[in-house]
């Protein structure tokens, strides 16, 4: 350990510490008539929770450890996210731009944060080629998440010149207002691709068809599940769900980061297997396997 | 094969006009009798009406407004019917919203709909009594969090600047533990997911739901696990608790011309897949 | 400091967030909730930026007399009529901000709204090809839900609302299920990544 | 003035035209005006500015001056030499949320998913509740297989992940079938706004 681990220690150790005492304080300071005040530190009734959390969370973190160490990891081919790159590919080919559209929701969104780790993915192979990366965004705050993604793709790929802060785009809060200025670059600035990945609403079906009507290449993907029929229907490629998450680890091809998806396939498996046992457990009378998953 | 394959590559404007007769003719027609009496009337929507049917007078209701103006057409008539049901059966009603215009959809609803029914006009409803209005709070989910330990302290005053504390309904309401249901109205984010997960989940409170159909599929699976007392969903959700509780009102209005559109939306379908398959065959 | 010390924020306020479901003590609630009203201020700080955002991409234009730049010049000075309304007369019932929004900003969110119902009928001429199995089970629940929702539905087939129901609750629900449930593992897989600074790319990094 | 606006909205659908671009600017402006305002009164100066200053009785709380400054250096963004301090607000709205919605999905998504689907697949003088439990537990089983990402989607397994698209597109199928109805339900709205608010033809 060096000097510069053992400070960021201590100054983690001192942030915990100040906030623990916070809550001291308010224990102390009289609770208000009428509440119950809480002393418990650990609520048991959520104890199974923790013990699944625990589980996922060490499945995950083992992989990207055994992946850091250089095992190689088999990723199956995942139609949608090639698609991607053929769509880039595509755009540079015709010297026309790409549109990413991040959804419309905010950081508080965990969909945007991925979202915005595709971004920088894809910012980092379209720095190579001249072409312009447009991505219009609904919520204030995304903006700057965006600039600093676009940014950094734009960085490792060596060509910071070439990045555009005027094509991070504020367009309006409002959700039509955003889809129809969408719908106007669509139709007036043509790119040849466009990447709708993130969480998107009721605007999926304006954005897309207008899109297909365009003749560009089109992949969406989200976890919104009411929105998917549309992007099944009126795209080229459709990321469903969890392979929009996966997106963001099978795109950068980073090894610890294909270690997450590793991990998470463990979890599923387990989780796979949890529904057998369960059910034939279920089927034959036995109830107590269930309870395990009440949540409380 | 000439006018299957024109018909492939119709002027998308042509469909537009169907549509608008589709939806504007029907508004003009009076449905049959017959046709009203088909209504269905699904099982989260019985059991939403069932549960407030059995609650003893003077039980707290919570309603959350959770949508704005564009949806209004499938929500208010939920929020209409529900309401009309609730203060029929003596209940008391505490509205709020999470979205910005909600509380401004309550006031609406209670303005233009409830208060001018001569029915519940000889209820005699006292503002503050036997309904409140405590407004919006941004947030989304951390509001319902707040309040799951003291409701006044997430809604500080009302819809009208009076202090949540000093409400005489708001006396003995500390947090959900004084609430029998929350009906949770709502057209996206924040809406029944947050607080099936936020306030039923977390402080065991029963949620109900009024969505749009494009949120109620969405929903739907928290009926089955009992996370959800009820749920209704889009227009047919709300023509089926008008039906169930008698409360004939817009929702049963549009549902002729909500026939008929979805009837051509299926026509189209048809066709296009028709005229496809024929010029494909042809050109082979 | 300018790498660290934002890995170190992000932890620590993810790390707050979940320890909070496992926390119950009241104290412990109080803190979470305030600071969340620190996320809260963070998120209307942003808007701010928003403002000026738009600000810069419309002088731009204007500035530049670019094609439709009378139609940019209306989109600012809308805005900063409203800005003024609200900021210095308030946004309350009665006031001259809640009259445009009630009489302008009301009525074309809707119909914005409402313009779907077109371009989804096109839509379904246009795009709904059944050339595979997959495309026709597609179309052919979109179709049986349409009918099932409406009294043609019952006039039909007097259990057809109930066949309805069933595909909802059978396997409707079986795919939903499977998607949810790949997607929880996919955000928890990417929260952990976020939270544990193994992903930064949308921070950047210098 | 809403009907004028609604048709211009409405004059979209026979093509662009500078009626609708009107409007179209109208809004996007108002629109920005709408939610900057909104923000400020009912997030910034209700969550800041209320609880520094609250109303007389109440203690300040000058634990929100937090926001207040993280608040701040977002603005810095502004100016570039300082602008990384940007990214601490930044961090601590990301973290805050991964973490959130970390355990949010866990619960709603994950267990409470799980735990439902496990169900007997036998019940005893309910064919119905039998047939509707197997096609449930295989349908999910099917799904998830179709999510698998270590192994190619060959032969039996591969038929088994296409099983699980087929109910995935039974899935989307419904919801394309509820969103036509969700639409077409706004689309009456307003036209009864049309013919019965507006115009009064409408009984």
């Amino acid at each position: 350990m060096n000097n510069r681990k053992i400070s960021l220690v201590i100054l983690i150790s001192a942030i915990w510490l100040t906030l623990c005492s916070q809550i001291l304080l308010a224990q102390e300071a009289a609770p208000p008539t009428g509440t119950k005040f809480d002393y418990h530190w650990f609520d048991t009734n959520r104890l199974n929770v923790f013990i699944t959390l625990a589980i996922v969370f060490s499945a995950i973190l083992w992989f990207i450890a055994r992946a850091k160490k250089g095992k190689s990891l088999f990723i199956r081919r995942i139609a949608g996210l090639d698609a991607i790159e053929e769509a880039v590919g595509r755009a540079t080919e015709m010297g026309k731009s790409v549109l990413y559209i991040p959804g419309i929701h905010d950081m508080n969104d965990i969909q945007t944060v991925a979202s915005m780790i595709i971004l920088g993915n894809v910012a980092k192979t379209i720095a190579r080629y001249d072409i312009p990366l447009i991505v219009p965004i609904r919520q204030p705050f995304v903006v700057p998440v965006a600039e600093e993604a676009v940014r950094q793709g734009y960085l490792s790929a060596g060509r910071p010149d070439a990045f555009m802060k005027d094509n991070i785009r504020f367009i309006s809060d409002e959700q039509f207002a955003y889809a129809a200025a969408v719908n106007g670059i669509m139709l007036r600035e043509r790119p040849a691709a466009n990447l709708l990945l993130g969480s998107f609403y009721a605007e999926s079906l304006l954005l897309a068809e207008t899109g297909a009507s365009t003749g560009a290449i089109q992949v969406a993907g989200t976890a919104n599940i009411h929105q998917l029929p549309f992007f099944v229907v009126a795209c080229d490629y459709t990321l469903i769900g969890e392979e929009l998450f996966a997106a963001s680890a099978y795109l950068s091809r980073e090894p610890k980061l294909l270690g997450s998806l590793k991990g998470s396939d463990l979890a599923k498996a387990l989780i796979v297997l949890a529904i057998i046992i369960g059910t034939i457990l279920e089927t034959i009378g036995v109830k107590w396997f269930t309870k395990l998953f009440v949540v409380q | 094969m000439e006018f299957w394959q024109k018909l492939l590559a119709i002027d998308r404007r042509i469909i537009f006009i169907f549509v608008a007769f589709a939806i504007i003719v029907p508004l003009f027609i009076i449905a049959p009798p017959g046709f009203l009496k088909k209504i269905d009337v699904s099982l989260p929507v019985q059991s939403l009406y069932d549960y407030v049917e059995n609650l003893p007078p003077g039980s707290k209701i919570m309603i959350a407004f959770d949508y704005d103006p564009p949806t209004t057409p499938e929500l208010q008539p939920m929020a209409v019917s529900f309401l009309k049901h609730c203060f029929t059966k003596d209940l008391k009603v505490i509205m709020l919203g999470l979205w910005p215009q909600g509380p401004v959809q309550a006031q609406f609803a209670m303005e233009r709909e409830i208060l001018v029914d001569e029915k519940i006009k000889a209820k005699n409803l006292q503002y503050g009594i036997d309904y409140v209005n405590l407004g919006f709070q941004a947030g989304n989910e951390f509001v319902i969090l707040r309040m799951g330990t003291d409701i006044a302290a997430a809604f500080p005053v009302d819809y009208f600047g009076t202090r949540t504390k000093e409400i005489p309904l708001m006396k003995d309401v500390k947090n959900f533990d004084n609430i029998r249901l929350v009906y949770n109205i709502s057209a996206g984010y924040p809406g029944t997911y947050e607080w099936v997960i936020f306030a039923g989940d977390r402080f065991g409170v029963k949620i109900a739901g009024g969505n749009t159909a494009v949120q109620y599929p969405h929903n739907s699976p928290y009926v089955q696990t009992g996370q959800l007392v009820g749920l209704l969903g889009g227009m047919a959700g709300a023509a089926g608790y008008e039906k169930v509780s008698g409360y004939l009102g817009k929702a049963t209005k549009y549902m002729l011309s909500q026939a008929v559109s979805h009837a051509m939306v299926i026509f189209f379908i048809i066709l296009g897949n028709l005229a496809y398959f024929i010029t494909r065959g042809r050109k082979v | 400091m300018r790498k660290e010390v934002p890995l170190i924020i992000t932890f620590l306020a993810g790390a707050f967030f979940i320890a909070d479901y496992f926390i119950p003590h009241t104290g412990f609630s109080d803190l979470a909730a305030k600071i969340n009203g620190w996320a809260i201020i963070v998120l209307a700080a942003s808007y701010i930026l928003g403002v000026l955002n738009i600000l810069r991409i419309n002088y731009g234009r204007v500035a530049k007399r670019e094609k439709d730049w009378i139609l940019k010049l209306i989109l600012v000075l809308c805005m900063f009529f409203m800005l003024g309304a609200g900021i210095f007369g308030g946004i309350t019932e009665g006031t001259l901000f809640d009259w445009f929004f009630v009489n302008t900003f009301t009525p074309m969110q809707a119909t914005m709204f409402a313009l779907l119902a077109f371009y989804i009928a096109s839509a379904a001429f246009r795009a709904f090809r059944v050339r595979t199995v997959q495309a026709a089970l597609l179309a052919i629940t979109a179709v049986l839900v349409m009918i099932g929702r409406v009294p043609i539905g019952e006039t039909i087939w007097k259990s057809f609302p109930d066949f309805t129901e069933w595909i909802m609750n059978v396997p409707q629900l079986a795919g939903k299920r499977a998607i949810l449930i790949g997607a929880a593992l996919g955000a928890i897989a990417t929260g952990l990544k976020v939270i544990t600074g193994l992903e930064r790319t949308y921070m950047g990094q210098d | 003035m809403g009907a004028f606006l609604t048709l211009g909205i409405i004059s979209f659908l026979y093509k662009d035209n500078p009626w609708y671009k009107f409007c179209e600017a109208l809004f996007v402006g108002i629109s920005a005006g709408y939610w900057f305002c909104t923000v400020f009164w009912s997030q910034f100066v209700a969550k800041l500015w209320d609880n520094i200053y609250p109303t007389a009785g109440q203690p300040r709380q000058y634990v929100y001056l937090v926001g207040g400054i993280l608040g701040l250096m977002m603005l810095l963004r502004l100016v570039p030499k300082i602008g990384w301090f940007s990214r601490w607000p930044l961090a601590f709205v990301v973290g805050g949320t991964a973490g959130a919605y970390l355990i949010g999905y866990a619960l709603s998504n994950g267990m409470k998913q799980v735990k439902s689907t496990i169900l007997p697949l036998w019940v005893s003088g309910n064919l119905n509740a039998t047939v509707g439990n197997i096609i449930l537990v295989v349908g999910t089983f099917c799904g998830l297989i179709y999510f698998f990402f270590s192994k190619e989607q060959k032969g039996t397994y591969g038929k088994v992940a296409k099983l699980g698209i087929f109910f995935l597109m039974i899935t989307f199928g419904a919801s394309f079938g509820y969103t036509v109805m969700a639409r077409m339900s706004l689309l009456i709205g307003r036209m009864d706004f049309l013919f019965g608010t507006w115009l009064g033809l409408i009984k």
